[in-house]
């Protein structure tokens, strides 16, 4: 334990202080300098070099750790090598990961709806009431609106899922078309289900306006509001939201399979 | 100019202290424990840039070229100059020069103050240009050519705002610094705060020494 | 004894999960062994030791060749549990074998999706036949939080990231339905968020690819028919997927590659690529799954996103050679449809 | 406050409860990070009650599965950042740290209570979360939940940054005290082993805790402002974030983990009257688990998707832990060997730690295993693993120092019978709580879940009975330590376990500046040879 009694403690003369100060400025242009140069990826151990020089200095000099106890420079040499832990690591691990595990595009290809494929999917039918039931009891909507659709779902109570038996409250409204875009768009905590098919979401809409007293028909007006043309056949949706300008090729497969 | 004799403040050590020189060496191993745990700090972000470099490597360099390495020289050689003054004033305050102390504690202050204007400018410019982090980046030329530039300017901000922080913090210590030694009390016998201050300025300095490479240069 | 064992542990439905058990009980019997090479001794210190009038205690320090061995015999036990750990992990968990079936995993708040080859998709049940490596590509809707895939029969698990795809795969052989849990928590839902993988036979399999309604098999593990792994069974299921399922896959890649070419026209690439060889651009003759070289020196595997990449932002990897020659980007500029007719396309010029 | 007058003692002079508020007397410090801790052990242990009553039965009963998200989330962060990581090394060692090495003070005695306000501070926040929104992100605050949850978590993540700085102060200052302040005549080699431990936990606070303060701050600010690293529609990448948490959090276990061992270290021998077996091998040991913490947080990382490289290294690594734990377990054990042995309670606790610390190490290996921790990652093995390792071990570590210093802070003797009677139904409820949960992990049932399929009803059944238990004995030992404050019999002389370390040549209680002597080392801390046996 340096038990010095008032050891001297070493006082940096001005000369020495001066020139490291030159030193740094000249290896601050030299390293803006050998920047300008193009050396492809040899820049970046260059410029790491040049600062690790400058920094060796700072240490040295500026800092004292030349006349200092081997304590102080074993702790703040030490906390470099737990930097070369952290980062050795965590290199490693991301950048070795495979080419294709990096998500590019929608991941599901968009698949043609299972159910009864009508020209005017927003006017509702038994069989379209039908298979939404199927929908909604396989994509689980029951966890958070209850099997009676009553917003009573287990994880439902506390997000204040809706309770489809009620007519008031429905924030984008209870018209088929609105219904169907909140099941697209998704709205507060209710997540969007727009990889679920379109001629699903509209069996599911149905499906669930068939729990409350029967909705209100959707004008033209409320269709184009929304983005629907009520001339085209589906509404001009297709199976994918944006505007197609090709037949989908679900949709010729399912042509060609069925003729 | 001669050295005038000045009668420092009698400072005497804290009564768990065998004498001033124990509790000047464990202040002063308590700064480097300080500055241990500021290392590790900074890390993250450091490794996060690194790796994300390394990732979106034309990104990040098309990024980078629209950071302005003018400015970040100045700053580089604003905070070398007030590394250089603290330590003046630390050696003026061995030799018993108070005036010397004065004068180095002004300059680094105003140093600092320089390194924040400078700072100021370079963030205007960048929000005008609308090379901003995350969901803010609306720079139109960028998010053709880089689509994760945005990624750059987050690490850019936050590794920069971080350090400012710093700067701003050490301002604080040196302006007390300065009240404390205007009346006398730094001296031979005692300058702990002084010798603590500047081992914090030369580590922000440091930091700043590897920041201007990594963001500027070769980004 | 062992049976009272074996339901101490989830029925093991795969290869992968026998081994694991072997693993597991070793464990457990080492960790016994410990447990009772420390428990022993102190007992007996207790009793014997304990204070009594006129009780000298011995001052013993240390004694060296005792520690020595109770550091060296440790860490070569140790070492061995890390090697059979890490084989366990190599062989039957790590990569899945190249002719598995590929089926993607979309996990979302409190659902799972399946979408299987021919793009058709179910969700909350994964139907895959017995005796037949499935592989997994797990990931999570990209603005959704982490999930992960765990099948306590499999005992597979895996993380599903937003933005990455985690593999995972299993080759089941006990017929029946096997619960699937979400193993990181991801709010309310995270207990409802449970699924089933339906392993049917060969028979059912068949039935549910014409989208027959069949009748599912009972639980396992929670009660299971064990499929005896007889030869005659695993040799008819095969790898090939038979039955209507490949008469309608390889229908729709036909289609798809008349439907790419018509793309590869339309769009100007047969400007400056052709099957025949190099020209203006690098040609897409056996391009798919091959090692290709960068003009940086890296090399990787020309596999869908790459090619996704060299469409959207050609800038981001250039290839060996072609430097200095400049490719217009397409950014967005492809529906789905037409980008994976192309893939079709160059994926057919082998 | 130089000497206090005669038959004073810290507690008693200064007068007046302003002389607590603002005193650097690291006793008193100490004692006030004792009753704050004690205070959170007891919130925590009630949301733990809560969550053990919800689980008692498949099926949402008492709450809702969110509010029971927001119980579990309460009773990981408190009892993380507000009890187990400052219980030792602040409650404790703040106390019998200084006077272990004869000195008058800490370091830093201004930085000591500057820690303990940010301590304060950080706790009022974290608990007024409840009142704000509350937190349901569990206290490993993983992103893209933590950043996207309309819960309140940017204030707790604030707390827990506060948190993290009272803890790095801490270890700041114990580092320049062990460094700086060591009585003469004690060399590095005559430290108590307390010493070692705590002066090893400090070193990984310094290091790693900064990691953590500034990972919270970035998830604090992505889900404030909207830009961040880890959201990877921008970019990012979440399991980043998992590498940045786990290199906090697995030295973090070890900040637990280590001080509780520093407490048996001192407790085995002075109870063996004996000296302590390979000295030498047990302070390696120490500084080999605190060097090791820093390699391996990748084990917690297994499933994530991390590359299958970095997947062997982990597991590689993380198996050399085991190699010093298993030096300090067979050297304790070899140290009763031959001695005189006295079961008072402390003596008592530290044997329960023994039994139930050698089962938590071990199943702590099985899931080092690679293959071993896919099927068991994020199941009830491993909330069974690190209750047996946190609560057996940090918490029985605990009480058996509370036990063995209690004399020597409060000059008063608890009722020796009662102890033991606390130490045994702890230890059984203990057992009864968490060996089910282990078959209910292997047998696939995963964590945080709020409800479960029938057949993991037995084991959850037996659990909640465990858990009542383990509170029935933590209220008798409330009882019996109040009783003893009160009306305890007092100490009479110095000294009553006959120790060695230097902290027993002060009085119980001790004077406000500890010694009326300068204590000089001249023997090891335990040498009970001769007439000291």
């Amino acid at each position: 334990m340096s038990d010095s009694d008032h050891g001297k403690h070493h006082i940096l003369s001005n000369k020495t202080s001066l020139t490291v100060l030159l030193l740094l400025l000249v290896f601050t242009i030299f390293t803006v300098a050998i920047a300008q140069v193009h050396f492809g990826s040899l820049n970046f151990p260059i410029a790491m070099l040049i600062a690790s020089i400058k920094a060796i200095l700072v240490m040295l000099f500026f800092m004292g750790l030349k006349w200092d106890n081997n304590e102080n420079r074993a702790f703040f040499f030490g906390s470099f090598l737990f930097f070369g832990f952290f980062i050795f690591y965590c290199a490693v691990d991301l950048l070795g990961r495979r080419a294709d595990s990096h998500v590019v595009g929608p991941i599901l290809k968009e698949s043609a709806s299972t159910g009864p494929q009508t020209e005017k999917p927003w006017l509702s039918s038994p069989e379209i009431v039908a298979h939404g039931k199927s929908v909604y009891e396989k994509q689980a909507c029951g966890t958070c609106h209850g099997d009676s659709g009553k917003g009573d779902g287990p994880a439902g109570m506390a997000l204040g899922a809706r309770n489809f038996t009620v007519e008031s409250g429905w924030k984008n409204g209870r018209k088929p078309s609105q219904v169907f875009m909140t099941l697209t768009k998704g709205l507060g905590s209710m997540p969007q289900f727009d990889t679920i098919p379109a001629g699903d979401r509209w069996a599911v809409t149905h499906y669930v306006l068939a729990f409350g007293p029967d909705a209100p028909a959707d004008s033209d007006e409320d269709l184009k509001a929304v983005g629907i043309d009520p001339s085209k056949p589906g509404g001009g949706l297709g199976s994918a939201e944006i505007e197609k300008k090709t037949i989908p090729v679900d949709f010729a497969l399912d042509l060609y399979v069925n003729q | 100019m001669a050295d005038k004799v000045t009668a420092f403040k009698e400072h005497h050590h804290a009564h768990h202290f065998r004498n001033d020189e124990h509790q000047f060496e464990t202040a002063k191993q308590g700064m480097w424990v300080f500055l241990l745990q500021e290392v590790l700090f900074f890390s993250p972000l450091f490794v996060g840039y690194l790796i994300f470099k390394f990732m979106y490597f034309q990104d990040f360099h098309d990024a980078s070229k629209h950071l302005d390495w003018v400015m970040g020289a100045v700053n580089t050689v604003i905070l070398i100059v007030s590394s250089f003054t603290v330590a003046r004033a630390i050696s003026s305050a061995q030799k018993g020069n108070r005036d010397g102390v004065v004068e180095n504690l002004i300059f680094t202050f105003i140093c600092g103050l320089g390194f924040l204007i400078v700072k100021y400018l370079e963030y205007s410019h960048k929000f005008h240009d609308g090379l901003l982090p995350g969901h803010f980046f609306s720079n139109p030329e960028l998010l053709e050519t880089a689509p994760h530039a945005n990624l750059f300017f987050t690490f850019y901000f936050l590794m920069t705002g971080l350090h400012g922080i710093h700067v701003v913090g050490g301002l604080v210590v040196f302006a007390w610094l300065l009240k404390r030694a205007l009346n006398n009390e730094f001296g031979p016998k005692y300058y702990t705060p002084l010798e603590c201050a500047g081992l914090y300025w030369h580590f922000v300095d440091l930091v700043w020494i590897y920041l201007f490479p990594l963001l500027y240069l070769v980004g | 004894m062992l049976e009272m064992l074996k339901d101490l542990l989830p029925t093991a439905a795969t290869e992968a999960a026998r081994q694991w058990d072997h693993l597991f009980w070793f464990l457990i019997a080492v960790s016994v062994v410990f447990f009772l090479i420390v428990m022993v001794p102190l007992v007996v210190f207790v009793f014997k030791y304990r204070s009594r009038a006129g009780r000298r205690p011995t001052p013993i320090a240390h004694n060296d060749t005792l520690e020595i061995l109770w550091t060296a015999i440790p860490t070569v036990i140790l070492m061995g549990i890390f090697a059979w750990g890490w084989i366990v992990y190599k062989d039957l968990m790590m990569s899945a074998p190249s002719n598995s079936m590929e089926i993607k995993v979309m996990a979302q708040k409190w659902n799972w999706t399946f979408q299987y080859p021919d793009g058709r998709t179910t969700s909350n049940e994964l139907f895959v036949p017995a005796n037949t490596p499935v592989k997994l590509l797990i990931t999570s809707k990209s603005s959704d939080v982490l999930h992960s895939f765990f099948v306590p029969n499999f005992r597979i698990k895996k993380d599903a990231v937003p933005g990455m795809y985690n593999v995972a795969w299993f080759n089941s052989n006990i017929v029946g339905q096997h619960i699937v849990f979400c193993a990181e928590y991801c709010g309310a839902g995270h207990s409802q968020m449970k699924a089933k993988v339906v392993v049917l036979d060969p028979e059912r399999w068949e039935l549910w690819q014409w989208g027959k309604e069949i009748k599912l098999p009972e639980w396992v593990g929670f009660g299971g028919m064990e499929l005896a792994a007889s030869s005659s069974t695993t040799a008819s299921a095969g790898t090939e997927t038979t039955g209507i399922m490949a008469q309608n896959s390889q229908i729709h890649a036909d289609l798809m590659i008349k439907q790419g070419e018509k793309v590869f026209r339309s769009k100007g690439c047969i400007a400056c690529h052709s099957a025949a060889g190099d020209s203006v651009g690098p040609s897409h003759q056996g391009l798919f799954e091959s090692k290709v070289l960068l003009a940086d020196g890296r090399q990787v595997v020309a596999d869908e996103n790459y090619i996704r990449e060299s469409i959207e932002n050609p800038m981001a990897k250039i290839r060996k050679g072609f430097e200095n020659r400049v490719m217009p980007p397409y950014p967005g500029q492809l529906s789905d449809e037409e980008f994976d007719a192309l893939v079709a396309y160059i994926k057919s010029n082998r | 406050m130089h000497h206090s007058p005669a038959g004073e003692n810290y507690m008693s002079y200064p007068k007046g409860f302003s002389t607590w508020i603002v005193t650097l007397d690291h006793k008193r410090i100490g004692l006030m990070y004792l009753a704050s801790v004690l205070f959170f052990f007891l919130v925590g242990g009630i949301f733990a009650l809560l969550i053990r009553l919800e689980l008692f039965a498949p099926g949402g009963q008492y709450m809702t599965a969110q509010q029971y998200n927001e119980f579990f989330t309460y009773h990981g962060t408190i009892m993380v950042f507000l009890v187990i990581i400052p219980m030792i090394p602040a409650a404790l060692g703040n106390f019998v740290l200084p006077m272990m090495l004869g000195a008058k003070d800490v370091a830093f005695p201004r930085i000591n209570l500057f820690s303990y306000y940010l301590y304060c501070a950080g706790a009022i926040i974290a608990v007024s979360t409840m009142f704000f929104g509350g937190v349901d992100t569990g206290w490993t605050f993983y992103t893209p939940y933590s950043t996207t949850t309309a819960t309140n978590s940017a204030l707790m993540l604030c707390a827990a940054f506060i948190i993290g700085f009272s803890s790095i102060f801490t270890g700041l200052n114990f580092m320049a005290t062990v460094h700086r302040l060591r009585a003469p005549g004690q060399g590095w080699m005559k430290l108590p082993l307390f010493v070692w431990a705590i002066y090893a936990t400090s070193i990984i606070q310094v290091l790693a805790t900064p990691v953590l303060g500034l990972t919270l701050a970035l998830i604090a600010i992505e889900k404030t402002f909207g830009f961040g690293i880890f959201d990877p529609a921008l970019g990012g990448d979440p399991v980043l974030f998992q590498h940045f948490f786990w290199f906090y959090s697995h030295p973090a276990v070890y900040i637990m983990v280590l001080p509780a061992m520093g407490v048996i270290n001192e407790i085995i021998p002075t109870f063996s009257r004996k000296p302590i077996f390979g000295y030498k091998a047990m302070a390696g040991a120490i500084f080999g688990i605190a060097l090791v913490a820093f390699v391996v947080w990748g084990h917690h990382m297994f499933t994530s998707g991390q590359t299958d490289f970095v997947n062997m290294l982990f597991s590689l690594i993380t198996m050399f832990v085991a190699v010093p734990t298993g030096i300090k377990v067979f050297s304790w054990v070899a140290t009763m060997y031959k001695g005189s042995l006295h079961f008072e309670t402390p003596m008592l606790w530290a044997q329960a730690f023994l039994l139930v610390f050698v089962i938590g190490g071990l199943t702590g290996v099985i899931l080092a295993t690679l293959a071993a921790d896919i099927h068991l990652h994020d199941t009830y093995f491993v909330v069974a693993h690190f209750h047996y390792v946190m609560v057996g071990g940090t918490l029985m570590g605990f009480m058996a120092g509370l036990h063995y210093w209690f004399p020597l802070m409060f000059g008063k003797m608890y009722n020796e019978f009662w102890g033991k009677v606390a130490c045994v139904i702890v230890f059984i409820g203990f057992n009864l709580t968490f060996f089910p949960q282990f078959i209910a992990g292997q047998k696939g049932m995963p964590r945080r879940y709020f409800d479960y399929i029938p057949e993991f009803r037995i084991y959850n059944e037996l659990s909640t009975i465990g858990s009542a238990l383990i509170g029935f004995g933590f209220v008798i030992a409330l009882f019996y330590f109040v009783y003893a404050l009160v009306w305890g019999k007092k100490i009479v002389g110095k000294n009553p376990w006959r120790a060695l370390t230097p902290e027993w040549e002060a009085d119980c209680p001790p004077a406000t500046e500890n010694f009326h002597h300068d204590v000089v080392v001249t023997h090891g801390p335990y040498d009970y040879v001769g007439e000291r046996a």
